[in-house]
């Protein structure tokens, strides 16, 4: 019998510790499948962050560090003065990378560091139990917005692909979705453009995952992809942001 | 003289620093222990300035900071004014008459009135006036050996500042006392 | 040309029994058992292997590694 | 030997621990240590290091962190209140073993306070400012020369606990010229040495294991058994690691007790009370923590009275009492806000203390 598809080896055995359908589980493969085939499983340094994949090093199958909330962008900037020969890569959530190191972010991408962020929106706190995140959309209930979010109240949702799309910093810039089996192999291809443009050192790049929290949420994981692609495609649009190849890209 | 307290005051761009520096540098030469100590505050031009230098023969300097000094230079009035009184009784004041016309006020001191300014204008260059003051203190004081000051002269004064050296060595030499 | 034979094997303990792949099998062809697994989950399994056209979605949206495809030869 | 050099502390402090082996330097500009930030930015990349300028305090801890878990030696300065925003990334380090040299330049507090010199950040250095069970080695040198020292090993101190090193200065070292002689420059690690000098390190699993550099341990029975793992390590420190310099103490009626730029203040006011009859002493703790409670056990029946001389409200007291235990009346001779008392005031207030307690 010939292997169609098998779990790849990037990621550990282990069981992973989210929640029946939460789609961590298959931006964390699909970082993974895409270094294995690239060869570079022994070359990447990643960085965990504070949330629910705080322990993502015990899933993903590379050398990893934890990081306080929201610092992994200073924390792969000072990794990657080490070790400039290596692929380096931090996974945020919306909470870590848009709230609370929303200043990592954003000089890390303006200083054009050499390493990859994989950001995880899914429009809420997943693991402190479903509070409202900078991305939480407007009218969705959280347990901080019970009522659902207001414009008065929080302001709108931060859409981090164009914030960082207008620095000169970043290479690449993609926001992709994880709601059916044709934008995750789309996902996959953005994986491998940010880690190509790494290893060229074009600078930095970000590839921003729309993605579920049917516990949070409270909906089933298949109603949760729906939600996803109802709600959160119409305000967050998917497509490159930025491309430092690409013939349209401004001035660069 | 084991330990000899020194006290620079006057406004930035007066040398006041590098007075106090070319003692130390001096003491550091001659083998003494030394310490050089501005004040420092927020203000990055203009203002007031001063150094502190406290230079001991026989043992590590146990306090940068000092209540009253040996030897105290004021390049300007408000300097004058102000720490007049830092000077410990039967020690050395020095007072730049090139720009301070008030007198000492103290009788327990020595006082020199040096024509700093005045006479480095005389040698053909008024930004000696520090040098010249540097002189009167050595002279006086005679707190470093002034061969030592040559040697701070000559590193500072070589390569493209080498026409600098004679002139400097004529204004540390320029101030008598009457 | 025979039509290819595909064979998705599920791991029965890794599934959390989310449904998803269910959800997104073109073909229906995926079903949760009754009996749970170890960690209570009602696992995904296949009603017939037969029907697989071998797509991998079940495989790209499941989140937990519990799918593996092969082609019979 | 080398000859010596006037150098101002500040540049002083950065030459020494690039000396040490420092390669790799983060920092957010503040007063009154800036000048080390400047120096690192045109030192460092001559010989072959790096320099970093981060968004914040923040920034420049997390990416020493990043670079000592990935095995580099790094090196962060900042300032009371720039310290205080550190604490987080102190904290995890401890927690995760990665070493890292800190230089702080304390001064007035609370708040934003004052650039001169203070001491009041006593308790948040020894006791740690962070979460968490965790110690901090902490030296605080007195001069120039000291402080250039204790910096040239710190990078090797730190590597060799798997721990931050701090080192504790103000405002007035940084800016004081002091004649210097400055330590044969050590050979750096190199990133192609760290695999084999550090495994623990993440450098990448090609070097034959996976490193994982975390100190998230949600299971109490794993976190605790951590902590008293990192307690065997913080004991052993206390062992090895305490300094301190005691001055005429043997007959002393009055002890000073007092560290960094209190110290040069309170050894010139005990030989002012000497050169007077009066027999004075000093026990000047380099190490803060671990503080050197054991100084305190060599003063005889003749010591009338302890005096803890501090630029704060009296922190370091407690520490002096713990070491005093009982035996004599601790007092406090204080100035505190960035204000610095004189060495004559000092005498003064012996003096009034010594007719109280005779």
């Amino acid at each position: 019998m010939k292997p169609v598809f098998e779990y790849t080896k990037g990621m550990t055995d282990a069981i992973t510790s989210y929640c029946p359908g939460c789609t961590h589980g298959v931006a964390h493969r699909l970082i993974m499948e895409t270094l294995d085939e690239m060869g570079l499983l022994g070359k990447a340094i990643g960085v965990a962050p504070i949330g629910c994949s705080v322990v993502a090093h015990q899933f993903m199958n590379v050398d990893m560090c934890e990081s306080a909330h929201g610092r992994s962008p200073a924390i792969a900037s000072g990794i990657r003065r080490v070790h400039p020969d290596k692929v380096v890569f931090t996974y945020q959530g919306d909470g870590d990378l848009a709230s609370i190191g929303m200043g990592e972010i954003m000089h890390a991408a303006a200083r054009g560091e050499k390493f990859s962020t994989f950001f995880i929106n899914n429009c809420i706190y997943g693991m402190t139990g479903g509070q409202m995140a900078p991305t939480t959309l407007i009218g969705q209930r959280s347990t901080t917005s019970v009522d659902g979010r207001t414009r008065e109240q929080a302001g709108m949702p931060l859409k981090m692909c164009e914030i960082l799309s207008t620095l000169d910093g970043p290479s690449y810039i993609e926001r992709v979705a994880l709601d059916s089996p044709a934008h995750i192999r789309a996902a996959k291809k953005a994986v491998r453009k940010a880690i190509e443009y790494q290893l060229a050192g074009k600078g930095f790049t970000f590839v921003e995952f729309l993605s579920i929290c049917p516990t949070n949420w409270g909906l089933t994981p298949p109603k949760a992809m729906e939600w996803l692609r109802e709600n959160m495609i119409p305000y967050y649009p998917l497509g490159v942001y930025k491309d430092e190849e690409a013939q349209d890209n401004g001035d660069k | 003289m084991a330990t000899n307290k020194l006290f620079f005051a006057g406004s930035g761009g007066q040398g006041v620093l590098t007075m106090g520096q070319m003692v130390t540098y001096a003491a550091m030469y001659a083998d003494m222990n030394a310490t050089w100590l501005p004040s420092y505050g927020p203000e990055m031009r203009g203002g007031t300035a001063n150094c502190t230098v406290v230079i001991s023969t026989d043992k590590p300097v146990s306090c940068p900071l000092i209540y009253e000094a040996d030897n105290v230079v004021v390049m300007n009035l408000p300097s004058l004014v102000k720490f007049e009184s830092l000077v410990k009784p039967g020690g050395n004041l020095f007072i730049n008459s090139t720009l301070i016309d008030q007198k000492a006020t103290r009788d327990d001191i020595n006082v020199y009135y040096v024509d700093a300014g005045g006479i480095a204008l005389k040698l053909g260059n008024a930004r000696t006036a520090n040098v010249v003051m540097l002189g009167a203190v050595v002279e006086v004081s005679k707190v470093v050996p002034v061969e030592m000051i040559y040697k701070i002269m000559e590193k500072t004064f070589s390569g493209r500042k080498a026409h600098l050296l004679d002139i400097n060595k004529q204004a540390f030499h320029a101030w008598k006392p009457e | 040309m025979p039509k290819k034979q595909f064979k998705v094997v599920f791991n029965r303990e890794r599934c959390k029994g989310c449904e998803l792949c269910k959800s997104f099998c073109p073909k229906k062809l995926i079903e949760m058992d009754t009996q749970v697994n170890a960690r209570g989950y009602c696992p995904a399994m296949m009603t017939d292997q037969t029907q697989c056209i071998g797509c991998q979605s079940c495989a790209l949206v499941c989140p937990d590694g519990a799918i593996a495809i092969y082609e019979e030869e | 030997m080398a000859e010596k050099v006037l150098m101002k502390g500040n540049e002083a402090f950065a030459e020494a621990v690039i000396r040490g082996g420092v390669r790799f330097y983060f920092g957010y500009p503040i007063t009154p240590q800036s000048e080390i930030p400047e120096f690192m930015s045109r030192e460092l990349p001559k010989r072959g290091g790096k320099f970093l300028q981060a968004e914040s305090e923040l920034g420049a801890v997390n990416m020493a962190y990043g670079c000592g878990a990935a095995g580099g030696n790094a090196f962060i300065s900042s300032s009371s209140p720039g310290i205080a925003l550190m604490q987080e990334g102190m904290s995890f380090l401890c927690s995760a073993e990665v070493p890292l040299t800190i230089l702080n330049a304390s001064r007035g507090g609370p708040g934003i306070g004052s650039i001169q010199p203070g001491q009041a950040d006593y308790f948040q250095v020894t006791r740690g400012g962070g979460n968490g069970d965790y110690r901090i080695p902490v030296f605080a040198p007195a001069s120039i020369q000291e402080a250039i020292d204790i910096l040239y090993d710190a990078p090797a101190l730190a590597d060799e606990w798997r721990n931050p090193v701090m080192i504790l200065v103000d405002g007035l070292m940084g800016q004081m010229m002091e004649p210097v002689v400055l330590p044969e420059p050590k050979t750096p690690v190199t990133s192609a040495d760290i695999p084999k000098l550090k495994p623990w390190a993440i450098s990448g699993s090609e070097k034959g294991q996976r490193s994982v550099v975390k100190s998230l341990r949600l299971q109490p029975e794993v976190l605790e058994q951590h902590v008293e793992k990192l307690f065997e390590k913080y004991n052993r420190m206390e062992q090895e690691l305490q300094k301190v310099e005691c001055d005429s103490i043997e007959d002393a009626e009055v002890v000073f007790v007092a560290f960094g730029t209190m110290a040069r203040l309170a050894r010139e006011a005990m030989e002012i009370l000497q050169s007077q009859g009066i027999k004075a002493g000093l026990i000047r703790p380099i190490s803060l923590w671990p503080f050197p409670y054991y100084a305190f056990d060599a003063l005889t029946d003749k010591t009338k009275v302890v005096i803890s001389t501090e630029l704060s409200m009296g922190q370091m007291i407690q520490d002096v009492q713990l070491g005093v235990k009982g035996r004599f009346p601790v007092k406090l001779i204080h100035r505190t806000g960035g204000m610095l008392p004189t060495s004559i005031e000092i005498v003064d207030k012996t003096k009034k203390i010594l007719e109280e307690v005779r």
